[in-house]
């Protein structure tokens, strides 16, 4: 019995002092129909055959490298001593501190990860953690609607079309209508997003970089949003911040994200975790679990879950939000992470994807390719001369991951999103260039759309 | 960082003793500027402000601290000993199933860690297989027709699976009619606060006095109005709803829907399962009865399985498996016509799930089983030697996977479970569920041997035998843990949530 | 294993606590018939009675621990939480480099853990390449003609170094009339017992004034009759022999050799190079300069370099280059004319190979340098400030990467020693080298920060400070230990060596 | 600067307290010859190209499964939760417990390590670890000597060709004269081995399996030694006496090995580490640490180092041998293995292997292939129609690692050893047997040798 201690001595020792004659006997108060259902699952294994079966399907899989893949998630460094330091068994197998005596491990560590939270963002309020950076997206857009009491989100389609949905998905229910507005030339334009605004606005949504890769204009939009009485929410990537102007810099309310960047592997999309970031004036309107600093009896400082009446576990149908287990382990590994680079090494980061990404477009372009200018940080769209699926598939014949699919509603016809970051290397910029310019070429005549305009460059480029 | 010893000098000195006074530093009050750990690949290349324009760039980098990379082991090693977990200590946490992680499922986790969620899906034919694998083993155990593996916790499953029910009430038109959800008192926090977060009125019925659903007072309330029952079955007293079948014909005369609360399914798995009972949508937790590892409080993992008629509202996208004359190819399903739309990004916290797909493996259908019994004989085992250590039981019956104790009258709960703490024992669930005074929520797993059953119970006789020699003993414990009682009145009072660098 | 409280109750409390009088138990001590923690694949098939004879079967199966996989996690967690070690703690010990051992090097040893030492050489050219890598930088960096990898510990290398010695001896007809080998009288214990097992007479010659030794007596004891002069340079004062390109002349003079215990590499790597100073044999602890872990006391890693003239004479076999037109390839060098054959099985330890090579290319030449550099520094800085706080230092000079300090007078090092425990902080090298009193001898590698340094005088300062308060304090310390002072006298006298199980 | 902590302020502060104004003025004492020499090693690496220079490394290397290869090193089954415990890095970063007090986890794994030694070879001492296997043995011959005080050492040729030569190596400035002892139909004949035997003979080392993988007679065998006072050495597979007769069953006073099989991976040959059990007579002669149970002051129960007088840092040149640092580390994995197996898991492994093997014997045969029959364990020769390391290398080709060359000194000609584990699958022994029968048919007729006479199969197999 796989992981089971138990022997037969004893099972009929502890089934004698419940005074039971079998284990079936414990079960009796479940309906006679209940019992012994057919569940079709294999055998169990021997750990050889398992590990065996596990990597069996995982060489089914091609292993991405060169951080060529973006749309939310990226491959980045992440050095030996985090995973050692962060998957200790202490941390992984413990839950939720609710005994602070006895988990001054986690809620110091958690207090470590709201503090560089904040300094990233510039807000001073953190929680522990959310599921991902869309579900925080959603529920950052409540706690504006509780905030303010309207019933209007503006969100700018800059943002994450996951996010979006999930969005759309949590806020249906209750009547909160969404306004979506639409890119210009890239970007979120302040006009544009001025003309939707109106004092039935809970807030304004933008992604900086945006999905597309692309630098907002955050100071003029947050400065349009707060004209209405909104509250401005930036989604942020965090590794971003590193050299990005913060949240804070151009007056945002609320920053949310996904934290993946920041330590965690990209893993198929998860684990990863949200942040939620937020002014001191919505400290009692924010989701979520947060760790605080007090003092013992002795006097000695020490750190516990704090201002719990938002939670479910206390208000039950009337808590801020439903959320109960977070994602504390990963973001833990950015903790960890985020000490082990320091502002040293995430500037480092930083730049040298900023460096590589400016570095392919370069090189596409002088191949030919058609790059969409702008002022990009470390993502951006490439238009093809095939949907964009294929050019994805055809790249990953060449053993080259890279292409995220624009979406037809962008309305920039067949386009991908290339990414790097500072583990890509120039000869990955050169495999993805020959494969792409090959791929892009290598067209049947009749199957060629007519690109759309070349956006124009962005004047500090 | 040394001038805290990891366990005070407290024998008595003479001289004052600087380490009892000494805060344990944070990172941030290791650090110093120039310092650091990590070594990246650095892209030499144009200024930023070039690439970037100057105005898109932040003042000054933010003061994330500086160490060693020896003084970051260090820190967090030794953060690590301030910590109880699974690995060191008894975790009989109620409700949260506190079960032996298997390593194995780190290794098989590790194989997987690098695929991403964009690339060209005949890439990562093997992370759909196994998605489609497990879709298809929870489909068995739960009992349903169809499950997505979306949701990352199980509050964010009864999230996707009251929005699924929502969706289905409006599409047969009573979107507007049905306005309740119905949850018994003793629910967890999580279920009244998910029907609000869909925009449902919450009604809870109480417990009767054998600890199940008042079935008259759910009568009572039960009518066209309601859109869904939240159940936990066994519920939070560890004791199994045995009026199931006629809650669930009940609820489904008056067209309400069935849900099903699975974080108790560590009670039952491999021999019964919610389908059968009639729920209409269940959510699992994987980082409960299948073993995922959520240190701190998550990542959770929480699938929802459907019944047909609810399957074409799922979250997109699911797996699918398409079987052609070329072989077997998986892919992601968005075809879901009336789907309630998308939970998360991507697909669901993978890792997680390739750990408790591991754990499936290994087990198979007879080890899910044996689960179940072992966990239950464990609970009735334990229930019985509290209650010869002189506790209560207030609902004494036979239970299921967890039970509730109480102290003696004149004690509290809190005091019992500070006191252990010195025994290097965790705590179990403290003053939940509300239904009952001073709770103690005794959940030991399956995994427990019968030696730290008896070693648990010989420590909470000890307690109470110390308190009669001393009653004072009780209020003041913990005497040997890294810090002492916290002031938690201060804590909320005077909110301090980061560390605030100097102004530099 | 409840009931052993990781750190007891000390708090006085009027019952009688249990936990404190229970032993922390013996894995033995947690199993029971008919548990397992591990699940290998089962091959059925034939008896092995029949296979193999019955005769030729054991009685019984021995009697090892059975236990669940979680039981064998909570021991040996538990068990890893009585331990001090670097990653958790200041560990200062003289003599034994214990410096940060870097998590990436583990990443890189897996990378070849699963390669067998027999395959076919084509088959492991990359394991070959990099041990062929290691030894060319080792010669770089020990400034010798050739290296051997194979030996497993610094004694090994010893043993390795003595016998290749004796060997070039012999083959200039003076086996029989070189028959001894001179070492300091602070030399480590494994060089006259290296000697002994070569059979050569050990001569002992004192250490002078100024901490170097006494080269007067030195030119006394040498002359024709001597093998070798084996010599750690620093010395085990932590200072550098000044005379050394003397000592090295005189050696040679008279045809002795001159052999280099490398464990004070870290002193001088990247900075200057035994094969500079004269030395005709060298060897290196990779588990001590170049970071590889050796929990416990091992493994070691001894390579071994030499000079030309004593080439032909290392053990087989080396790992070669051969570079033809078709490329390069590496293999074996088994021709080795005048070789002493082998010291041990295979190629050495090659895991800990990997993690050297891994650290050498991490640093690089300039990083190497530096090395040294911050480790001299620390340790003189560590110096002067226990000379602050009150500790007197014998040879009170600039040192090198360590030094012998003493505790004032009338207090013995042993009980300094125990009363830093309750700090979390590990004692340094006590009553080593013999030549000092009561030494402490303190080696605070280059990994430490300033900020550890200085708490480290802090402890040890306030150790003096109670000592004087409360004489009896130090007599008794350490009080918050797993276990206290050990009887030790009863441990020789009445040796318990193993666990004794019941008949059965 | 990689691992170190040194600010320029730091190193500025520490020079002044030192009171010198470099760091190139701490080594002052260093004659001026020595400074800056010419190192030539390459620059130093980010941590990302480090690991890309050992990943290009390894990916010229081919790793070995299915466990065909043996020789003294095979691979095992290690659970997953083997290295997890025995390399948390609180026993993994520690050194020799000197500080018994904050020591008590490694010292009471290494005592209950000497505690399963001494269960699987019934020997009651166990000291603490060697360095391996080979040497093991020199040592072993050593404390005969010393406690004989004889002079000669009468080896079978089926102790490992490498454990012989070490032991050479190390007994010959001391005069200790070595009898090798051939091998007899594959197995060491007791009449010979009595031919030997004088009062002269410290001890006869025999190895069970021995190197060929055949079982020896250690009962007669042992007998015959202590006919004439000598030491009985038996060198043995310590995972076989999971199901073979105990060198304590058979009389044995020194029982030595290669701990490999026990828990570590194959590491290319190191480090594993070796093991010495011998009698109670024999303890003040045992070479290297010993733990010893004791109690602490308030009489709880404790572990020690102890019994140090026979130790170079006491004893110094009259140590019983010059080993200091151990390969503790190595043996904790075993430790943790054997208690993660249980007796049964050992059993399991054991068997499987016995079986594995047999079954490939039979295999082979039926494709005409040459083994020799005896009674073996999970080893035995096969006789091939090329050289050995020919075969080997072909066998390479196909992607299968087996293959043991059997030096020509065992008089066998051309033959290799083959090995099979409970890794074995019936894939990895058809795909050995046909490509071994391709391999072995497909040679010029001219090359082709003479097999030596095929061995008669023993008795009862
Ligand atoms: C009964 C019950 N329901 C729901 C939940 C919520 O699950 P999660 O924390 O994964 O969101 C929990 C666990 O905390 C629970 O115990
Ligand atoms: C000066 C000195 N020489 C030799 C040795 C022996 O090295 P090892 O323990 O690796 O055999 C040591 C270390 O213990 C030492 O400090």
């Amino acid at each position: 019995m796989h992981y089971l201690p138990h022997t037969p001595e004893d099972i009929a020792h502890m089934l004698e002092v419940i005074g039971v004659d079998s284990i079936d006997a414990l079960f009796a108060d479940m309906p006679q129909a209940l019992h012994n259902p057919n569940i079709n699952v294999p055998a169990g294994l021997d750990e050889v055959s398992l590990l065996n079966h596990l990597r069996d399907l995982a060489a089914k899989n091609q292993t991405p490298t060169g951080g060529l893949l973006g749309g939310g998630t990226r491959q980045h460094f992440i050095p030996s001593v985090t995973p050692h330091l962060a998957m200790q068994s202490e941390f992984v197998t413990a839950y939720t501190p609710y005994q602070p005596e006895v988990a001054q491990g986690l809620l110091q560590a958690t207090f470590e990860y709201q503090s560089m939270m904040a300094e990233l963002t510039g807000l001073p309020i953190s929680n522990a953690s959310m599921y991902d950076g869309a579900s925080s997206v959603a529920e950052a857009a409540l706690l504006a609607v509780r905030q303010t009491k309207r019933k209007r989100v503006v969100v700018s389609t800059g943002v994450h079309p996951e996010a979006r949905e999930v969005m759309a998905t949590y806020l249906k229910p209750l009547d909160i209508a969404i306004s979506e507005v639409n890119l210009e030339q890239l970007t979120t334009s302040t006009d544009v997003i001025s003309n939707e605004l109106g004092d039935d606005v809970a807030c304004v949504i933008v992604q900086n970089p945006n999905f597309l890769g692309y630098l907002e204009t955050m100071p003029t939009l947050a400065e349009a949003t707060h004209d209405v009485g909104a509250l401005f929410i930036a989604v942020v990537d965090p590794l971003s911040l590193a050299v990005l102007a913060s949240p804070a810099e151009y007056g945002a309310d609320i920053a949310v994200g996904d934290g993946q960047v920041l330590g965690n592997p990209t893993n198929f999309g998860g684990p990863s975790f949200g942040f939620m970031t937020v002014t001191d004036a919505l400290l009692r309107q924010l989701p979520g679990r947060i760790v605080g600093e007090t003092t013992d009896v002795d006097g000695k400082r020490a750190f516990v879950l704090t201002l719990q009446a938002r939670e479910q576990h206390i208000r039950r149908s009337k808590a801020k939000s439903n959320i109960c287990s977070n994602h504390q382990l990963a973001a833990l590994m950015a903790t960890v992470n985020m000490a082990a680079l320091g502002p040293q090494g995430l500037v480092e980061l930083a730049t040298s994807s900023v460096r590589a990404a400016h570095t392919l477009a370069n090189k596409l372009e002088a191949s030919s390719l058609n790059v969409l200018r702008g002022t990009f940080f470390n993502e951006f769209v490439v238009q093809t001369n095939r949907p964009a699926t294929d050019v994805r598939r055809l790249l990953a014949e060449h053993n080259i991951h890279a292409g995220v699919p624009v979406s037809p509603s962008y309305g920039l016809g067949d386009a991908i999103i290339l990414a790097a970051t500072e583990l890509t290397q120039d000869d990955d910029i050169i495999n993805l260039v020959d494969a792409l310019s090959e791929i892009d070429a290598n067209i049947d005549a009749n199957q060629v759309d007519t690109p759309v305009e070349k956006v124009l460059e962005v004047a500090h480029d | 960082m040394i001038k805290e010893p990891e366990a005070p000098v407290t024998t008595p000195i003479t001289t004052s003793s600087k380490q009892l006074e000494a805060d344990f530093p944070l990172i941030f009050e290791r650090a110093k500027p120039g310092r650091r750990a990590a070594h990246p690949p650095v892209r030499e290349g144009a200024d930023l402000a070039d690439l970037l324009g100057a105005d898109n760039l932040r003042q000054s980098p933010p003061k994330l601290p500086e160490v060693s990379e020896l003084d970051l082991v260090r820190h967090y090693t030794q953060l690590a000993h301030r910590q109880m977990s699974i690995d060191a200590n008894a975790y009989f946490l109620g409700s949260c199933t506190m079960k032996y992680n298997p390593k194995v499922n780190e290794e098989a986790a590790k194989l997987f860690a690098d695929i991403h969620p964009y690339q060209d899906p005949d890439s990562v034919q093997g992370a759909l297989e196994l998605l489609y694998n497990l879709q298809s083993y929870l489909e068995q155990i739960t009992g349903m027709d169809a499950i997505t593996l979306q949701p990352a916790a199980g509050a964010h499953g009864e999230l996707t699976g009251i929005l699924m029910i929502r969706a289905y009430h409006d599409a047969n038109g009573e979107g507007d009619t049905r306005t309740k959800v119905i949850v018994p008192d003793g629910a967890h926090g999580t279920n009244p606060a998910t029907a609000t977060m869909v925009g449902y009125k919450v009604v809870e019925v109480p417990t009767a006095a054998s600890g199940e659903v008042d079935i008259n007072a759910l009568k009572d309330v039960l009518d066209e109005s309601v859109a869904a029952i939240m159940l936990t079955n066994p519920n939070t007293l560890g004791i199994f709803e045995t009026n199931i079948l006629e809650i669930s014909r009940l609820a489904h005369e008056v067209g309400a829907q069935l849900y099903y609360d699975g974080a108790n399914t560590n009670a039952i798995v491999g021999r019964a399962r919610p389908g059968d009972m009639g729920f209409d949508v269940v959510h699992l937790n994987l980082h409960k009865t299948f073993t995922t590892p959520h240190g701190g409080g998550g990542p959770g993992t929480g699938p929802v399985g459907v019944k047909a008629h609810l399957a074409d509202f799922l979250p997109k996208p699911r797996i699918k498996q398409e079987v052609t004359t070329d072989g077997t190819r998986f892919d992601f399903d968005e075809d879901i016509p009336h789907s309630i739309g998308r939970m998360r990004s991507y697909y669901g916290n993978f890792g997680n799930l390739v750990r408790a797909y591991t754990y499936i493996c290994a087990l198979g259908c007879e080890g899910l089983k044996d689960v179940s019994g072992m966990a239950v004989l464990n609970a009735n085992y334990l229930r019985i030697k509290l209650k010869e250590a002189g506790y209560n039981v207030p609902f004494d019956r036979i239970n299921m996977h967890e039970f509730v104790a109480q102290p003696p009258d004149g004690l509290k709960t809190l005091d019992i479970a500070k006191a252990m703490l010195d025994y290097g024992v965790h705590p179990m669930t403290v003053y939940f569920p509300l239904v009952v005074k001073e709770a103690m929520m005794v959940e030991p797993t399956e995994t427990e041997s019968l030696e730290t059953l008896d070693a648990y119970a010989e420590v909470l006789a000890d307690v109470l035998k110390r308190a009669e020699h001393d009653p004072d003993f009780l209020h003041e414990a913990p005497f040997d843990t890294p810090v002492r009682r916290l002031d938690e009145v201060k804590a909320a009072r005077q909110p301090v949530l980061r560390y605030a660098s100097e102004p530099s």
